[in-house]
């Protein structure tokens, strides 16, 4: 089906600023739980800073294109419309989280939206990105894959198979690249060779796409439309957006809370943060806005605790969890 | 209908090609199987009967042969992927071993994986340290995988079909030194269900327990044994995962002997499992203990002669099981 | 000088960064071991100590991290690379197994790798399926590599500097769950040379064979066995590979008992090893089938409380020693 | 040491000539000895038609820095100046071969020369020179380390890695593609997005050397001193060589004689041959030299004869050879 590319109207920029204060407020909130011990384990990796890049590129999907992408995974699910209870619910280990609390906060998916999943092993998914594109070519669907991934994957030997795979199957995928400058504490110029990650694309003599500003969800959600309308009409094509984490890596990173030397940096991110980007436009098209965003701030709000409140009241996993789906 | 004598290699051919025939889903993925018509001829005149699109040559590229295969698995498709040799599934260990055996649970049943991938295993040519494996022992460690490793022309015949018909994710390893060798197959459609052992020879003095290439060296011994008088059961086990030992323990229980046969490395191994499980199940059935008959630990040399050295055989089955016996 | 008593982490910190010291051709690189300070802190303050010359931050490349470890041990470095956690050796499976355990096998002595990989291994706190690996018995499979793993602090410190010095391909891991754990550290330098097991604790009515964390387990097993009058022997073999099994043989032919406890899945595994030679080197001296405690065969889920039903601990060590002596 | 880029002399030129011709002859004696079975294995991998490379390459290298190769090592070998002799030996697994007859015809090596050997895992050499390259950089020399790969082995993980790797470390690397067009069957235009290999370098950042007509020894030998001398003072760069092989992929090979489909390719290589081709130029330079080319020529035959004689009259490795080198 067709994806729409011309200029949002005010209902879906409406949609996406909710969106967006919904991944904030949930990961706001699973921040919180977590200090609390009311999530436990060694894995948290929280979407916040990100948003715009999620929402604004999973918007360009139709509902029969595909997504998949890696651990920080959180608010991509939200963004495809998965409902956050199961998401909160599967945080907590909980029996109705979407994994039934097997897979926990990386391995989030929601078979029927077409969200493939997250996956832990970086660039890992990359090749499973590939594969299902390949389901699509080979029953003759005009479906795409968006596979999001994140700066320090690009290094891996999965990255470069994957994509040269793709180009020589004309396979049709978005590789999105989150580039956050940063992996757990390398930096990007120092992990990779060619710091302009999208020029990778010339390896694999395959369409080399944009760098957008990924805290502008209506440029994010513009440029992906068209990678998405040329990934179904050519074949794979590669893009990147630039974006920012504002806690660290995860909870098990020492600067996850208060990252040392990175002030001016978080300074000068926090000033182009997704929400206020969004608010600041919708407020100079759409006049006294104020009031519709106080209020989905308070559905999100609202949402966010029922979540909270679905989760902790469902019941964990059993010994019959345990040993069923290790095989069909 | 009569069966037909065929080699391993066209037993595995047919097997493929009905069910190619049979299930539109189906198709190979691997290097060099489409205009080079397979490295191993398993897939000799596929590309000019399915096309392109159903017979499909990769870069050299492991991680995403599998990878990829995982991911058109779970989208509903039932790739074959050729992994030229097991030697470079070493290459797509995470893929097979983290990806493809895991996905199922991790995801709490949300994603099935359809897939098989298939591999020539085997050593005793000259192929060097890299490229002498059996590491079938390796990847049958791990959950959520099965492994199949057939014996024979017919039973790889039987056993590659329920592989591909199968939902979750099978690596099946093919005996580089069993594909020429003939036996009788069916005309008829058959499959041989996952994890189901089998007893190629009965016997009540010793329990002879392997799977693949080491079948024959088994069934060699045992022919040379009968002609001493020494009758020995050969229980070929066919799939690692899952193990179908109740064959075994009940031979073992009759036979109170018992030698495990392997081309693999000897430790951490075939032989280790067989033997701690026996050992386990038929205590007080134990009149001495089990032996290992396994490859030399060593990484594989060139040289043939002392390659030769190395590889098990069928009167190293036969001095072990003197052994067990006195 | 007295013994401090110093964290796991801290006494391997110290050993690398005394070889470090003495070596000039010593040098550290993995993902995140400089700047960052090193994903479980081993090499703190490394970087400020040594510079970006000998403390190398590599990108996410595990194939190239191996891959050049074991070339600039070639050359004649003596490169501790470090694979932040096991699970992702797994990517480096064909540097590891194919390339650091084979050159100097296959080129016939010309090459030499002194070459540590280190690595975090274990599980239990929610890393879920794909990171949840103590795979250890799977790579001391393969001949020409050495295995190491620490259950405490003084040995860990010496085991790591014994495998700096050693000529040959170490894989080195380390129970993240073991590396906060403080135990008496001699001021002065030791080793614990390669390949030398260790009694723990002695016993006369069984012995529990184990390694790395599975050594706390049976020695929390063997204090509650004893509040009930059993004495439990433990024996830590410290390396899976060369397995040194003599202590454990000579044990059980005291004890003619034993139960092998493992933080590994259960088949093609550890303790499947260690019952097939045992039967076999101690036969007459069996009462009892030798029993295993291992993690169950199941992929592991993030939920804690059903994690945890799949993780080994001390009483079902006890349990299990108790079925052996029934 | 520095290395000489100006116009070869005719001394030279008739020693590349030998060492062309010296390879041909080894390579046509392996290809009778096996098929007479005086040779066995499943593994022989033949250099004919791509001697220019390995000579060219080879030559440009002083004595102290490294060479490593995959499996299609006879000619590096040689060309490295490894004695025939040792190397038939090898090829015929013998107690006196380069690896006492426990390598083969795909791991010959020789420490001495700095010839770190061939690799038979496509691209699994790669890490191993880097790592190479890394200890001269560590230690401070200015040695360099030439990797030669084949085409196929550019679209493998190991590739990205290594290539990344060495661009970030900036290492001392000379990455030469060995482009003979083909991998075992798969062309590179089947294999490769980007079937122009060298531009596979932007990914790197990494100087993209050029890709010279592999037949002509003197362009080989010019291009790779140049890329030699920019590895010692910058590091690493990407170059390619085109170039072809005249027998199938190796014995195991259906084609491995007659290679169906390919005859007029073939006829058109053959005019390209290295052999011909210098020894046109050195005709065209120095006057009437045929009679030096025929002596270089029986000198090759008789060093070959003096090979298989020495591998034939070798004694084989014995069970002490089995067990040893395990450990060191
Ligand atoms: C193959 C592999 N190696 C290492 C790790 C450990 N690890 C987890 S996340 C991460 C950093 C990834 O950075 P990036 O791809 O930029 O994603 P981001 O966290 O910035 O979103 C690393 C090294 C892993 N999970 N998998
Ligand atoms: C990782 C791996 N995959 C597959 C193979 C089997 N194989 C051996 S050579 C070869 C083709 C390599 O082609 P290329 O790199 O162009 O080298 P060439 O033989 O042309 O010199 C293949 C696929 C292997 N040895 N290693
Ligand atoms: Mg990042
Ligand atoms: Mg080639």
């Amino acid at each position: 089906m067709a994806t729409n590319t011309i200029a949002p109207d005010k209902e879906k920029l409406l949609d996406w600023y909710h969106q967006i204060v919904l991944i904030r407020q949930f990961e706001n909130a699973c921040d919180d739980l977590y200090k609390q011990k009311r999530i436990t384990g060694v894995y948290l990796h929280l979407y916040s800073g990100l948003e715009a890049t999620g929402v604004g590129s999973v918007a360009a999907l139709g509902k029969n294109d595909n997504v998949i992408t890696a651990y920080r995974d959180h608010g991509i699910a939200i963004a495809r419309g998965v409902d956050p209870k199961l998401v909160m619910a599967e945080m907590m280990g909980k029996r109705t989280g979407t994994s039934g609390g097997k897979g926990g906060s990386m391995h989030i998916a929601e078979r029927d939206l077409n969200f493939w999943g997250g996956y832990a092993i970086v660039a890992g998914h990359l090749p499973l990105a590939a594969g299902i594109a390949l389901k699509e070519k080979y029953v003759g669907s005009e479906n795409v894959v968006l596979c999001l991934m994140g700066d320090g994957s690009t290094n891996n030997g999965y990255f470069h198979e994957s994509l040269n795979l793709s180009a020589v199957w004309d396979l049709p995928v978005v590789w999105l690249i989150e580039n956050n400058l940063v992996g757990m504490g390398t930096r990007v110029e120092t992990s990779s060779g060619q710091p302009d990650l999208v020029k990778r694309a010339i390896a694999y003599g395959m369409e080399e796409g944009p760098r957008v500003d990924g805290q502008d969800v209506i440029a994010v959600h513009q440029a992906v439309s068209e990678a998405v309308e040329y990934a179904r009409k050519h074949g794979p094509i590669l893009m990147e957006t630039l974006t920012y984490r504002y806690k660290g890596h995860g909870v098990s990173d020492k600067q996850y809370d208060v990252r040392e030397g990175f002030k001016e940096e978080l300074d000068e991110w926090h000033h182009k943060d997704p929400i206020t980007i969004l608010a600041n436009y919708l407020k100079a098209n759409f006049g006294d806005i104020q009031p519709e965003l106080d209020q989905i701030q308070q559905e999100a709000d609202k949402t966010v605790a029922e979540a909270i409140a679905f989760a902790e009241s469902s019941p964990n996993p059993t010994y019959e969890d345990l040993i069923s789906n290790v095989y069909v | 209908m009569a069966d037909k004598n065929v080699s391993m290699r066209e037993a595995l051919r047919s097997a493929l090609m009905e069910e190619m025939e049979r299930d539109e889903s189906v198709f190979v993925m691997g290097e060099e199987v489409g205009a080079w018509q397979g490295t191993h001829r398993i897939t000799a005149g596929f590309l000019e009967k399915f096309g392109e699109k159903r017979v499909r040559d990769t870069p050299i590229s492991e991680m995403v042969i599998a990878g990829a295969a995982v991911g058109a698995a779970m989208a509903g498709l039932r790739p074959v992927a050729e992994i030229m040799t097991i030697n470079f599934a070493f290459l797509s260990f995470d893929a097979i071993v983290n990806a493809a055996a895991k996905v199922h649970y991790m995801f709490n049943g949300q994603f099935k994986v359809p897939l098989v991938i298939r591999a020539a295993s085997g050593w005793g040519n000259q192929a060097t340290a890299t490229h002498s494996h059996t590491p079938e022992p390796v990847f049958a460690h791990f959950p959520g995988l099965y492994v199949g490793c057939p014996s024979n022309a017919h039973d790889a015949k039987g056993m590659l079909k329920a592989a591909i018909r199968d939902d979750n994710p099978v690596l099946f390893t093919e005996s580089i030194a069993l594909y020429p060798k003939a036996s009788p197959v069916p005309d008829e459609e058959y499959l041989i269900p996952i994890g189901k052992s089998d007893v190629k020879r009965e016997g009540k003095d010793v329990t002879l327990v392997s799977y693949a290439r080491g079948v024959e060296w088994s069934l060699d011994a045992a022919k040379q044994l009968a002609s001493e008088g020494i009758e020995a059961e050969v229980v070929d086990l066919r799939w690692l995962r899952p193990l179908d030992l109740e064959p075994v323990f009940e031979s073992f229980k009759r036979t109170n002997h018992c030698v495990v046969v392997e081309e693999s490395l000897p430790h951490f191994s075939f032989g280790s499992e067989i033997a701690a499980q026996l050992q386990e199940a038929a205590f007080d059935y134990m009149d001495a203990p089990i032996k290992r008959v396994s490859a030399m630990d060593v990484p594989l040399p060139y040289a043939h002669d002392i390659e030769l050295m190395a590889l098990p055989n069928a009167q190293k089955v036969v001095n072990a099981v003197k052994e067990v016996l006195k």
